[in-house]
């Protein structure tokens, strides 16, 4: 797997904001923990992609996962919601505010048990929200049960042996019409920051699946989660780089072995193939390929399906231009003329 | 609101042989055969005539062919509440019929399909057997519409009956129908089949008539979810997330034929709102409160089953206090329960929902009037109070059709609430934190994403008043108490009891929601027959304010009236009112399922009232 | 069960220089540091030399790295609630040293790691620096394990200083560490080292002291958690369907070690038991009502979440009748908010759950003995009365160390309640019917699938009491009539209070749960330091039993002392018992998460005692 | 599609019950319903099983389908539980007796909606469960509203269009380890009877989608989930036929196009293939056709995937023989000694 890392960020970005506006307060979590790795992928890649933090929201569950939005762009408001509840409160979040950019973070048991439910249904909506699992395969703040991605036979620390199938989230997204699925590791810090680029320059939703250890309940041997295991199976669909709308390098590929996806925002995303037959376009192709390394028991990771120009959930409601929520009453009280009306059908 | 105590017209029910506006019709099918349309004309041909109706429509929990009952209420003081008895029955259910006929007073009239046969059950009753297949075959020449234009055959043979002008009846037929001429024509050819056939064939027996009134005029027609989603659109709502579940799906459906009609933008045909039909409850109101924590008017719409399922999130509502505007239609419980029966059986649960310390407001309408009015108030006062806020509807209300005066058109603005902006952060001079009681009235000031003004992080009760995340006893505490701070001020802004003193009056009723409608009857019926003279308190909210504990130091009895089986409301006054008056409260309790009526809350006081 | 109140040594903590078994040591430290062994080392030691102790931890919503509070109370008249004053604090913590030292009582002691330089704050103080990086680093040379041992140093000091008998010390050490011979001498090494320190570097200053005693004899150290799933062990569950949550998680995790070891039948190796992690407490209690449904004993734990989130099947328990047993380790609300803090704030939540007319039965364990009995009490009540049952312990109860008189084999066989079975169903002669009260007592019987009874269909209320579909209002009523019945029944049945009447009281207290043991040291405090004499009913189910109403109207003022900031079993008294009683009720609340302690019941009562 | 009518059934079963055994009460479903043709479907198919009716037990959620269970099987116990959760109640009651053979009936909205957490997640246990969703695309007990597997641009019948991706119930169960996947239609009486008896023969979780037109609500033009719509549409993977173990009637087939599929009871199930492409024991041959056939508008119906010999959740847990139901307090109870032992270690 890839470990370069990422180029060293300029001192302020695009709209002259240091690397500080983008910080959150000082983590509670594990020193060592995956979900700080993450952290700290998710303040440079706003950083370097110039986001205004006051357009972020931030949203999340129950969980040590779902701690971390505390963790990073203090300028943004966050939500820490309840288990397995994030979706829908990042839903109403953007139907209210169409003008946010959301990112919710959530976890292996947020997202995978309590809150199936919603993660499929966010899934069909492809609302623009960036939807990241931090992935650890057990409940982490509720001190190291299995979670429904803990792989079948994976040894947990006082030894129990787990007995149910893994659930591949990234496969049901894709399965379900998510159109922008990716798999990285939190150890992974070129590919992630890639991958969260991605995200923030896609338009509809994004479901990352990070594979981020739990050092304290789920870094043994026998776990199929712990460092030394995924850096061992980590199986890279090859070499991502991504070139921001506001950075026009005209980059030159040689075709056959690398695909340029454009963005909707414009940037582009380069994805230099180490395997053939993977289409990151094709459905069908990215599920063999995470069935394929799954039997191997390895982790397909980086960018297993992108369709760019998906209609969203704003377009299919067509909703106006301006954020429902600043709609002053001229807009949203129809007229007392509306009401006579109203009242001449019921006489 | 209240009925019309003057005017009662003694001599149109003075002779015994005429019995003029002030009876009860109901006709017994089955669903999905149609007669809905005949049922809606017979009302309004009635209302249209000046006479106060009122129509409920009692339905099984399938979608064709089980036993309904349309039961239509003629009243000349102006009852709308649900009568007991049944005076004229047009018996169109085979499988029913028995039953139905057997139920009746002595005296009363019955309209059936000839082949029942039902007169050999019974000689004290009035009989008209009506040989509706051969009649519909003569005008309706397409067999498969016959079962659909039969059911306008009995509106006929009824106009004849009670003689109801069947211009009326064409008048509200092509309301129904509007510009579908060939069904008009129809349909008009049945009315006059009928009404044709009652004329040369019957010779009316029974004392019932209608006559003209002057009881209706300017007023409307409405079902209580249509009168509450029109509350909602002039509430300005922005965001709608719901399920469907019975008997509230018919509030956010007609809420989307409202706002597709008036709230989309005229220029470029954009929507002004976001309607979702969620997966389940749950995310219906995680939407709902992601929605109005970025600052929409934000509403979700269920019945009991769903309020089951929100509490996790009412709870964190509550505590992080942020908006969200919940109708319940309550139905009884549980979930595989009756769910088209009525109840007044969510009043504990909704006050109380969610584990640890929780406390609700609660709107509670009993008139379509209120169901458009508390619509709004439900908007301003959770986004004023910044915590959820129950309207606490019921079936009868909800999906049955009511007669009121025309809606009043609001002329106070919206209330958006505390919402930081640039010139409020100003007056804080940099001090502004989220959750402070600058203004000691236990509400916060909340800023909005996106708008530039300082974030701050969004969690249930581990903050402190700067929304730091804090585990601090102390922190905690005061984070309570505010809460409770904050409760009693929704106490000085909840919708106030309507109160009604007698001054001879030896008790006192307290009731809520449609209870009303039978209570007011009730209170005529003691007074008329009992001599016995009662105040009465009508609650419209939770938290209860300070004229009830007055109120129920007045009397040493008062009797709260309520649809469940609990007492749930007296259990309430109870907890919250004061305590040396709880000896006073007595209950009566209906909870059959039906909506309740005036004799049973006047036997239930008279009962008690006899034993003191 | 209640604080032996004879025999307290006066000639022990008679010399004001010389506090000898009464108070408390507190460890400042960080979650995930593994002082957890060494402060039960601490613990044991104490309970082993026959002085009664308890120890609290207070523990941060994370995994490692933020500030945890565990508090050791010796008490001689054995008191084991929580003590509000620390009187020997352990500041290991850099982070909460300052403010630990700061909220010290005048004259208290300090040990605590010499760079934090703590002397330097107070002068009021008994300080005892200790260089606790130099002296591990001499008893451990693996520089990794030294975070760990360090602990050990405390234990150590803390012996030599209390003068605990290191004997003592390491027999509860080897408890900890059993056969790992390696672990046991490093830790020995280091209580030694850190004993060698004390005695030669410290000079005792302060006045606590354990001296032997014979107030543990026979006695256990357990938590109420574990105390219930083995209770649950004993009761024979069959299937258990849980969700992790915090802090229930540890009842069913005790529960799976205690059935790997108990369960596995001997010669196939089989399981008698079914345990399934679910995907959360919805789907918990489904498998739950489903496998009581088919004939086993099942049982759910949770917290107020969980709670929330079950309230939809808890009402189709209710009314479809099936047995439910669900623990609530009570947390304080709501979801986000602080879930390693105690409180008793589901009560009105619990009792009330769903919508609808509902009530449920409620156990309220006090002890860790209760928490073994009441789980197995709250089976045979769940099946013998065919509804859910709720057992209600907390945080404080469930996760922390608790002494108790061993536990008592149960000699009742398990009460699987009215099944079915050929014999019965010939006394049937043919004419069961699944919802028919043929005892008067509610209680219908039931069949189980796989038996050859006959089948019925179950649903919610909508059946007659042959089980058959019915939307009947007849039908409906007489089910919750009967449901109301059986309510009644569950009155006679369940646990009755503990009532301790003093002739001479002039006001009596209710209290329930944890806070027994706040309440049984008040009452002292209030009788020897303000001569307020007390009498005490201890509530410990839900329904109330008649002998409630009794108490209440023997005095004019009843206080309810209660964990939580609505006074809810206050509510539930003035809903349900006498109302002419209803001004007597006071509450005295306590909610800021942690436990209650004594003091604060008595200045609750004696303030508003002043104020009359 | 096939139209055969299923062999008359002998007068009496293999257990000398008649067919009245296993029949119903009266349906209250509307005539015509998909739903009954389902039920009436149920019966035949465990008379011509032989199963005895004292054995099975009923479970539904809610909803026009969750009321099918009263319609069939009368002398078995049923339970119409709360909505959405028919999986849950079904598990623990099996969990309480091994010995039961439950059917659960669900509905589009009760499975795809608020009740798709729990369907997931019983895919993932493999428990003896029939789990059968009465497909209609929509909500039909509350009035038609669009479910979960309304597909896209499918209208209502006041002319609004569905906007959301259909979810395909089948995909997932097979994405998520169901170990018997078929997907047939009310209106194809022979293809659902042998699928039904496959699923009677089968150990382990089978899922059946069996589309249900709902002639009230969704039975218009436009909708693609009327009679006549499904029937255009209906895209049958192969003839199949099944051989009850107790029949051993030794059919002789060219293997080349027919499959025979030994179940765990020792019953066969034949599957004469029309598509070569299909391979009923490769997961991912049978996403493909699901794919394919998707984007087509097709159905394609017939047993998708199946795993006759893959261990169930009984032997997971490691159960006793018996029903733990009917454990004697002497199995259930532990000793005084025991409780010794345990206060021995706690002193
Ligand atoms: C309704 C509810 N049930 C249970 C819990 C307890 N709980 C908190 S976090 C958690 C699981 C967290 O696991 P995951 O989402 O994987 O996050 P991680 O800690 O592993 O990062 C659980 C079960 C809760 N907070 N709410
Ligand atoms: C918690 C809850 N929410 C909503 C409902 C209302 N409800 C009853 S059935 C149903 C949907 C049924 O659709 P489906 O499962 O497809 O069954 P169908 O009627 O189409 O056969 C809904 C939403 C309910 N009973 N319970
Ligand atoms: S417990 Fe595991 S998941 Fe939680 S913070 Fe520690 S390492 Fe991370
Ligand atoms: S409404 Fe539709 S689904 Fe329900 S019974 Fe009628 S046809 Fe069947
Ligand atoms: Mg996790
Ligand atoms: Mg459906």
């Amino acid at each position: 797997m890839s470990t370069d890392a990422p180029a060293p960020p300029k001192k302020t970005n695009r709209i002259s904001l240091d690397v500080s506006s983008y910080r959150g307060s000082k983590t509670t979590l594990c020193a060592g923990c995956g979900h700080n790795a993450i952290s700290e992928r998710i303040v440079d890649a706003f950083f370097e992609m110039g986001v205004d933090p006051k357009r972020v929201i931030k949203l999340s569950g129950i969980g040590c996962s779902s701690k971390s939005p505390a963790y990073f762009l203090n300028p943004s408001h966050g939500f820490n919601s309840v288990h397995g509840r994030m979706p829908s409160v990042a839903t109403g979040a953007l139907l209210a505010n169409k003008d946010l950019m959301a990112i919710g973070v959530s976890g292996d048991g947020d997202t995978g048990a309590i809150g199936i439910g919603q993660f499929v249904h966010s899934m069909r909506r492809n609302l623009p929200l960036i939807y990241i699992v931090e992935d650890n395969g057990c409940y982490g703040l509720t001190k190291g049960q299995f979670s429904p991605t803990a792989d079948l036979g994976s040894k947990a620390k006082n030894g129990v042996v787990n007995e149910l199938p893994a659930m591949d989230l990234c496969a049901l997204a894709i399965e379900l019409g998510a159109s922008f699925v990716a798999r990285s590791f939190s150890g992974d810090k070129k590919q992630l920051l890639a991958v969260l680029k991605t995200a923030i320059a896609h338009r509809g939703t994004s479901f990352i699946d990070v594979i981020s250890p739990c050092v304290t309940f789920n870094d043994h041997d026998g776990s199929t989660k712990s460092y030394a295991y995924v850096k061992d199976h980590d199986e890279p669909l090859g070499e991502i780089s991504f070139i921001p709308f506001f950075e026009d390098i005209s980059v030159d590929y040689e075709p056959g072995s690398t695909t340029s996806v454009k963005m909707h925002d414009g940037s582009h995303l380069m994805l230099r193939k180490l395997t053939d037959d993977h289409n990151p376009a094709d459905k069908m192709s990215a599920l063999r390929v995470l069935h394929e390394t799954a039997r191997r028991g390895e982790f397909a990771t980086g960018v297993l399906y992108i369709e760019p120009d998906k209609e969203d959930f704003f377009q299919t409601l067509n909703l106006v231009n301006e954020p429902l929520s600043s709609l002053p009453q001229a807009r949203t009280r129809p007229t007392q003329a509306v009401l006579d009306e109203l009242m001449e059908t019921l006489r | 609101m209240s009925a019309p105590l003057s005017a009662t017209e003694p001599q149109l029910s003075a002779s015994p042989s005429r019995i003029v506006n002030d009876f009860s019709i109901q006709v017994a099918t089955v669903n999905g055969s149609g007669s809905q349309t005949a049922n809606l004309v017979l009302l309004r041909s009635i209302f249209q005539m000046g006479v106060p109706v009122s129509g409920k429509n009692l339905f099984p929990s399938n979608i064709a062919g089980l036993p309904t009952w349309y039961t239509i209420r003629a009243n000349h003081r102006g009852y709308i509440g649900r009568k007991k008895e049944i005076d004229f029955l047009i018996a169109m259910n085979a499988e029913t019929a028995k039953d139905d006929v057997m139920s009746l007073e002595p005296g009363r009239a019955v309209v059936y399909d000839e082949p029942l046969k039902l007169d050999a059950l019974r000689t004290d009753l009035v009989f008209y057997p009506v040989p509706f297949d051969k009649i519909v075959a003569e005008v309706c020449s397409e067999a498969k519409l016959r079962r659909l234009v039969k059911n306008m055959i009995y509106d006929g043979i009824v106009a004849e009956l009670l003689s109801i002008d069947l211009a009326e009846m064409e008048k509200a037929l092509s309301r129904q129908l509007g510009k579908k001429p060939k069904a008009m024509a129809l349909n008009m050819a049945a009315l006059e089949a009928g009404k044709k056939y009652a004329a040369e064939q019957l010779t009316k027996r029974d004392p019932y008539t209608v006559a003209h009134m002057d009881k209706t005029a300017g007023q409307i027609l409405i079902e209580g979810n249509a009168a509450a989603a029109m509350g909602c659109l002039f509430a300005g709502v922005t965001v709608v997330a719901w399920y469907p579940i019975t008997p509230s799906s018919s509030l956010p459906e007609s809420l989307i034929g409202y706002m597709r009609k008036y709230r989309i933008d005229k220029t470029t045909g954009q929507a002004t709102f976001a309607i979702v039909q969620a997966e389940d409850e749950i995310a219906a109101l995680g939407m709902v409160v992601g929605a109005s924590w970025s600052g929409a008017r934000a509403m979700t719409s269920t019945s009991g089953p769903g309020i089951s399922l929100m509490a996790e999130f009412v709870g964190l509502a509550y505590y992080a206090e942020i908006p969200a505007v919940i109708f319940d239609i309550q139905r009884v419980g549980p979930s595989t329960g009756l769910p088209t029966r009525t109840a007044q059986g969510d009043i504990l649960f909704a006050a109380l929902n969610s584990h640890g310390d929780t406390r609700h407001v609660l709107l509670i309408p009993a008139s379509v009037e209120e169901c458009f009015e508390m619509s709004m108030d439900a908007f301003d006062l959770s986004e004023r109070l910044q915590t959820p806020v129950f309207v606490l509807s019921d079936l009868d209300l909800g999906m049955n059709t009511w007669m009121s005066q025309t809606f009043t058109y609001p002329e106070k603005p919206l209330d958006r609430g505390k919402v930081l902006d640039a010139a409020k952060l100003q007056e804080f001079s940099g001090a502004w934190g989220r959750y402070k009681d600058v203004d000691a009235d236990g509400i916060p000031w909340r800023s909005l994403p996106g708008t530039n003004m300082p974030a701050f992080f969004t969690r249930g009760s581990g903050h402190n008043d700067m929304a730091l995340y804090s585990e601090r006893p102390d922190d905690y505490v005061k984070n309570l108490d505010r809460l409770a701070r904050k409760f009693e001020t929704a106490r000085t802004l909840v919708p106030k009891p309507i109160v009604r003193i007698e001054p001879d009056a030896k008790i006192g009723i307290i009731a809520y929601g449609t209870t009303h409608w039978a209570v007011e009857e009730a209170r005529d019926q003691l007074r008329e027959e009992a001599g016995l003279v009662t105040s009465y308190l009508r609650l419209r909210a939770y938290p209860f304010t300070p004229v009830v504990d007055e109120f129920i130091r007045q009397y040493d009895r008062v009797y709260v009236v309520e649809q469940n089986r609990d007492g749930q409301m007296l259990s309430l006054l109870r907890m919250d009112t004061d305590p040396a008056s709880g000896v006073r409260l007595r209950s009566v309790l209906h909870y059959n399922g039906l909506p309740i009526d005036a004799k049973s809350v006047a036997d239930g006081i008279l009962a008690q009232e006899k034993v003191g």
